[in-house]
């Protein structure tokens, strides 16, 4: 399992200066309703669904399980489905919230943060079923867990396929 | 979810895995600006999108799933027969009837919903898919009564201006419904006094298809109620050569298609329906040995005048048997131009065909093994095979 | 249907098919009682019935298929370990939590549906179906955050005296329901500080598992409503060795085991949870190259104190890897008593097993392929293969 | 296909008493509401959910969608799904209403009148199908027809599976 220096850095940081419940307490707050958007590596999808998206070109790597960014990704490969690795298909909506994984990109030796989100309000999509698991943690790590339907705060919450977004490079 | 009030659950507290998100968030960002390690420079960090449908191509094709094995779940697969890939889904619910508008733009889904999944109370409904953006954009619910049966192109249709739509409904007594896409609503019932399924031509006439070898035509007055009804000559016995319900588009009219290989054309364009003399696919010597078979038995090119059935070598009761060969006829001079044999063995046989209207049209096949094969449409060559698109893929619609 | 009243069609005209139907029914009775033909005399009529489930057998299993390309179309087979048969079917929705109630009498089912089959308002429901007659008999409308995650025994579960049914909940705040199933409510919700799924003890204890390694209990009242709670020590390390959520029950308690092949024991039968000693699945040498996995990952037979695996050849992120061998453990020994490899190639890797709890007992193993093998459980020797055994059969339950 | 000689003579005599449109009005009478019922095949189901029913056990050929019975059934066969040739499983209800077909018994070299139901309430059984069409008729004649769904007027209308039931020799 590849580590994750992100967390334990940003934990070490904030355990300086506050318990962890005040801690919980505090972020809940920011959590709920539209303040949590924002903070969420998400908040890319309003700018997304501006016509200015595009149409899909997904490449054959995107629609091969074996591309180096679905390290830790389970469920069909939005980029079989009308959409690309970074892309849902057309009708569909993206989750807000999301599990991450560290993955390894062999094409420059660098460890990357992604996000893997759902896509939301169709019925399984049903092609490329890809189930990977590097660094995947079970439910009660819930931000490394790629098991729980993702689409569960949408508005509409059927599950339809999941991409992957690298966020950036995870420190060495 | 937002409408339920937990009990006694502030929803502030406790989200480990979404703090840890949070933090992600805020850290990468920072490093996504932080100076790049070693030669090659870091990948940018992506933006999520949602994709668009993009300029409609004479190539897509809307492939109909039923999906037998989990019938509640039947969809709708947008597919381009250029790059092969999947542009998108629509959900069609239980056994449903899917058409497009007569200006493409809309994908009218007749299905029936349960309450919960698939027992609890049944919803019928049309649904109207925008095929710009693939989003449901309305809905018609309709009596618990659409006909569920076979995949075909009469279980919901528009009238030629798109102002009326019509859903068949089996009790079952037989009926339609006329219904306003427009302000979605319901605006009459209409008796076919046993007769069934709804061909739609113009803006106001509606014929099913009789027992009795007849079709009942229905006119219809601005408010969609009945305004007068004609019954045709029988054109074709049920006992000694039923003709296949699923009947092909002809540009002025439609053509059914028997078991035997009688093509029955009829022209839709005068006040009363005109039977043309029925012609044969098959010579004296194939008739009752190749027959046509399947679900969509044939299609046709409207400017090439070209028509294209999936034929069989069988017997009967073998009128759902898929095609080993696709055939293909010019219509104006009746005669066989082409025929194609399929690799059964591989890709299984042909029990739906449709073909692209352009001038440089694709043929579409789907196969009783759900694939989906693409050819050129004038010389037959296959030029791909979509494996296993869904379930049980039988209905081809053009954009 | 019965509800709707159909404008202007009187539902007494014009049914062709039903009136030949009537005929026939007519006709055909007078000629069965007719004086038979040339000998052999003709068969009798038959008479169409409704078959019942019969006396249960600790031979049966509840195949769940989570049927992932077509997921709101979820269900359970009853299948028969000694006759091959299938002997009926529940219908389980959305991503569903299934368990049996402790007299085995009912199938409980946590799921979520949608107005509009997969899209619309959800409605989340534990739905309780009669394992007699394989009849709904009732449900509760839940809040519409029913927890969707992997299959596994502990999305809902039922009190030891069958008086309270747990259902997790996950928005993705976690917290579980409490519910009355004699008297079909929902008693209250319980805030689990972001730990998380139901691990039932007693009439009246709910453990979940934390990201801290600890399990959170909680004691109800009599009403269904918190009394208090503890805090369990760490028994596990999240980062160094994570267990699966999917614990073993055992006679006393349950046993959490981890991705490396740790054994946690849990007696759950005192005041406060008791720790036993981990035990190892691997020896030194094999820890970290053979390792558990799939998605039910372990089965107990309490009489005979056996423990089967799923094991493979793996490395980190292979938790999920089906097992191409089963090994077999004496729980009091902590000996590894027999490891039976499987044939991948033929019939996929091992992704969940049961074990009957009978003196003559059968093991199931469903596969990444959606095969469901019988298997002696004390011999290991193969008895049967039933062939996709629906689309993707994760969880086994016993009858 | 196979002469339906049981509605030929059936039509024969009723038209010598009858015109058509009377005729359809009169039957149309008594094919609604509870009236309908003891006039179809299927009122023997009200005695086959009683106590009394049977634990299915399926022959081999009951499995199998050669069987001489299934010359006209279009589903998944329910003696694959929890039931026999003439039994729905358990938890299911069966279909008032009918198709049917006459198929050759090659074990007395009699033609058999069939009655086809189909099995309700539960989503579709999915193994065993099978697909025959001796003597099947399009929709407009939807006696002999067997691609509508026949759970259409049932509470719970949903379709499950179907059964083949003999109801008598078809007169040579």
């Amino acid at each position: 399992m590849k580590p994750d220096r992100i967390f334990e850095k940003a934990a070490r940081s904030l355990a300086k200066r506050t318990s962890r419940r005040s801690l919980l307490a505090s972020l809940g707050q920011l959590l709920t309703g539209a303040a949590l958007l924002p903070l969420l590596p998400i908040d890319r999808t309003a700018r997304a669904q501006s016509p200015s998206s595009p149409v899909a070109k997904p490449t054959a790597d995107e629609q091969n399980c074996e591309y180096w960014k679905y390290c830790a990704i389970d469920g069909f490969l939005c980029a079989c489905c009308g959409g690309t690795s970074t892309s849902c298909p057309p009708g569909t909506q993206s989750s807000p919230i999301t599990w991450i994984g560290t993955c390894h990109n062999p094409g420059d030796g660098r460890d990357y943060i992604v996000s893997y989100n759902d896509c939301c309000g169709k019925v399984s999509c049903g092609d490329c079923f890809c189930d990977r698991n590097e660094g995947e943690k079970p439910m009660y790590r819930l931000s490394r867990n790629n098991d729980v339907n993702w689409c569960m705060a949408n508005t509409e919450s059927n599950y339809h396929c999941s991409v992957s977004v690298i966020l950036g490079v995870a420190q060495k | 979810m937002r409408t339920y009030d937990p009990p006694g659950v502030p929803m502030t507290r406790h989200f480990p895995g979404v703090i840890l998100l949070t933090l992600a968030a805020g850290t990468v960002s920072s490093w996504a600006a932080a100076p790049a390690g070693p030669q090659p420079s870091p990948l940018p960090a992506e933006h999520l999108t949602i994709a668009t449908v993009g300029p409609k191509s004479p190539h897509w094709v809307y492939v109909v799933d039923y999906a037998y094995a989990n019938e509640i779940d039947s969809r709708v697969y947008l597919f381009d027969g250029d790059t092969y890939r999947r542009i998108g889904q629509i959900d069609t619910g239980f056994i449903p009837g899917v058409n497009l508008s007569p200006d493409g733009k809309t994908t009218a889904v007749a299905t029936t919903y349960f309450a919960r999944g698939g027992h609890g109370t049944r919803t019928d409904v049309v649904e109207f898919n925008d095929n710009n953006t693939l989003a449901k954009t309305g809905e018609i619910v309709i009596p618990p009564k659409h006909a569920q049966t076979l995949a075909m192109l009469f279980t919901v249709a528009y009238s030629s201006d798109g102002k009326f739509v019509y859903t068949p409904y089996l009790t079952p007594a037989a009926s339609f419904g006329v219904l306003d896409p427009a302000r979605k609503k319901v605006l009459s019932e209409i008796d076919t006094a046993g007769c069934t399924l709804v061909f739609p031509w113009g803006p106001n006439r509606v014929s099913s298809i009789c027992e009795s070898g007849r079709l009942l035509t229905v006119t219809l007055d601005a408010q969609g109620k009945e305004a007068s009804r004609t019954s045709s000559e029988p054109f074709f016995n049920p006992d000694q050569d039923p003709v296949f319900a699923q009947a092909v588009p002809l540009p002025d009219g439609y053509a059914y298609v028997s078991f035997l290989g009688q093509v029955h054309e009829i022209d839709f364009t005068q006040p009363k329906l005109v039977m043309r003399t029925p012609w044969s696919l098959v010579s004296a010597t194939e008739k009752g040995t190749w027959r046509p078979g399947g679900v969509q038995i044939g299609a046709v090119h409207r400017s090439l005048g070209k028509l294209f059935v999936p034929m069989h070598r069988g017997g009967d009761g073998s009128h759902k048997a898929g095609g080993t060969e696709i055939w293909v006829f010019d219509l104006k001079s009746h005669q066989r131009t082409a025929r194609w044999p399929i690799d059964t063995k591989e890709l299984g046989s042909v029990i739906a065909v449709q073909v692209s209207q352009d001038a440089a049209p694709l043929l579409f096949a789907a196969t009783e093994t759900a694939n989906v094969l693409v050819l050129d449409a004038q010389t037959g060559k296959m030029q791909h095979v979509e494996k296993k698109l869904g379930q049980t893929p039988q209905l081809l619609l053009n954009p």
